[in-house]
């Protein structure tokens, strides 16, 4: 393993962080480009750190996201910067969005249960694209009948909208508050909605419900 | 569904005669203007009606909508008011003929359901076990706000091709793929072995044996010390420090190799030193090569 | 036309040269992310100037090529930044093993007695790869017609498989062991060979090979 000297640590990250593709993690880092040296934990943090700070005054800023660190032009220039591309960037629907915020803070989720909340159908299309675009993948089936794909977010969602981990969504802690409440009164409402056969088991934990309800 | 359907026929009959005369029914807002008639009484062409109706998620929002269009508390859900104008809405779509998603039915029932179960004379003896009926819808409807909202705080998230835009740094033209070699195991390459020759014919003789291998090991040693335009001294192929073996085993090697005249011995006199090169046929090819 | 301060002016210019997919000319800035700005010549020269000395002393240049301007990464640190894109081979096939094992215990060997062996052909590509990883090389030329190739290992060949000669391979009395504990560690490849069948053939070479020795 080969020293290496602050300032080429500096250079060799920063061009490392500007050429590849995708944010790169510390990990990713130490594997590839610095896979010769040997490099602090500390260093690496205070390069990091450095390289942070140098570019806040630029045109483009250094970020951490979720997969790592990535180089990205200041959210305030987007204006000027998106008459680079001719075509303008993709709009989502409300439907999209709905289902993805669903997906994003009621993660693993099925399909039936976005729907039980959303009140209508989920089109396959939407799955369709949200998994196209590697915001959502299947991460398991859930154990009841028919076993329901199950449905989270990915790192890749993450990193578009600008985010290190689920915990900086927006709006977050009501989502966790609802969820307390939801969790309790959730078994309760599919059966409700279900048809009429149905009913008399909804009966039943629709009461059951009402004595959790009143503790 | 036809179950679903003639539930709702009568209970918007109930509704529209039962309850006291509301405040022009909102329908919606096309672009940002709200949409204030009671249907019954105004033409809206079929076009607008479309975007009306397209412009709700489904009988929640649709209901949400009107809750916080005439101010009422979603907790306090005045369901009789609530009831009445979503079946007047539903009413239009069925007369204007859009295709009406059987949510928005199945909403109506389960409205029309709360109201008639409010209705009802409760026994005394119920009173602990009877939860209030609309506690649910308002479950539902409180949940499906914050999922709007959450919604539309996602949509207001910086986002990439949108807001923040990921920068492009070419390399310059030394920089190259690096090709990783896959791992071998020593133990992959003895079972190769064993393979290939457990195929090979008994009688070929392709022979293992630890002498043999280091005779053949030393001929390849020797090959590539000794070279076709020069001659090489033979004491110069022997290593002393390996002792009486190695010197036996290279000397083997020497003669396998003068064998297949794959070297050349060559000694000018009686007791002269003897010298070694390459066969001469590999004369052309160290040349060429 | 608006004005824009010296300051945005190089944010923008800056943003605009890194999220561009190729090099920018000074008419293509002036185009799109300037095209709503009185920007006078000679501030956008003085602008891409700075631009160039700020990054003389980073790990990437701004540069200007035929097209226009455009960063890049220092050449110097080429060797460490190529370690980003790394191509993982494929596993060697069969084939590959066999002949690199034939060359092995039977060096000097020709391809042709490495094909009668195997029974089969053995490919260019195959000779290729192992004679690029430096595990085998040409020591000499047979005396038969033709004058093949004799093929043998390298030192190379030992220190990747930590040998420090060619005598440290396992012998023949290994083969059963082995084949008999990959049996239990069911490994598709030497599955079909039964164990006591190898030993006999591996005394049968053994019987065979003495007889070629001593004649």
């Amino acid at each position: 393993m080969k020293k290496i000297n602050k300032t080429q640590l500096k250079q060799l990250v920063e061009a490392a962080l500007f050429v590849a593709d995708k944010p790169l993690s510390r990990q990713q880092l130490r594997e590839t480009v610095l896979s010769e040296f040997t490099v602090s934990e500390r260093a690496l943090s205070e390069v990091l750190k450095a390289l942070v700070l140098d570019y806040q005054p630029r045109g483009i800023q250094l970020v951490e996201v979720a997969s790592g660190y990535r180089f990205q032009s200041l959210d305030s220039l987007s204006p000027w910067l998106s008459l680079l591309w001719q075509e303008t960037a993709p709009r989502y629907s409300r439907a999209m969005l709905e289902t993805l915020a669903l997906i994003a803070y009621r993660q693993p989720i099925t399909r039936g249960e976005i729907e039980q909340v959303r009140g209508v159908a989920v089109s396959s299309n939407i799955i369709k694209t949200l998994t196209e675009r590697d915001w959502i993948k299947v991460v398991g089936h859930k154990e009841v009948p028919g076993r329901p794909a199950l449905y989270a977010t990915t790192r890749g969602f993450l990193d578009y909208f600008s985010l290190t981990s689920l915990s900086e969504l927006p709006s977050a802690d009501a989502f966790a508050q609802m969820a307390e409440e939801t969790d309790q009164a959730a078994t309760a409402s599919i059966q409700k909605e279900a048809p009429s056969e149905l009913t008399d088991r909804a009966n039943e934990i629709n009461e059951a419900k009402s004595v959790t309800l009143n503790d | 569904m036809s179950e679903t359907d003639s539930a709702t026929e009568p209970s918007a009959v109930t509704a529209g005669s039962n309850e006291p005369v509301q405040q022009p029914l909102p329908l919606a807002f096309i672009n940002g203007e709200a949409v204030i008639e009671k249907p019954q009484d105004l033409y809206i062409p079929p076009d607008a009606l479309e975007v009306i109706l397209e412009s709700f998620e489904g009988p929640l929002d649709l209901l949400l909508y009107l809750i916080r269009k005439q101010k009422f508390d979603i907790t306090t859900l005045p369901i009789a008011d609530v009831t009445r104008q979503y079946m007047e809405y539903v009413e239009v779509m069925r007369e204007l003929r859009l295709e009406l998603a059987a949510e928005y039915l199945l909403m109506a029932a389960i409205l029309a359901e709360i109201k008639s179960r409010l209705l009802l004379p409760r026994r005394s003896d119920d009173d602990d076990d009877e939860e209030d009926p609309r506690a649910e819808l308002i479950r539902r409807l409180k949940e499906y706000e914050l999922v709007k909202q959450a919604a539309e705080d996602l949509d207001s998230q910086p986002r990439l091709e949108r807001d923040i835009f990921t920068v492009h740094v070419d390399t310059t033209e030394s920089v190259a793929p690096v090709r990783v070699e896959p791992d071998v195991s020593l133990q992959e390459l003895v079972l190769a072995f064993s393979q290939a020759m457990k195929r090979a014919e008994a009688f070929e003789h392709h022979t293992i044996e630890r002498e043999a291998l280091s005779t053949r090991e030393r001929m390849s040693m020797i090959l590539s010390m000794v070279s076709a335009a020069q001659y090489t001294p033979l004491e110069s192929l022997f290593t002393p420090e390996e002792g009486k073996a190695g010197v036996i085993v290279t000397f083997l090697a020497i003669l396998e190799l003068v064998k297949e005249s794959l070297l050349l011995c060559v000694q000018a006199g009686p007791y002269a030193r003897i010298h070694v090169k390459l066969g001469s046929h590999e004369e052309d090819q160290q040349d060429s090569a």
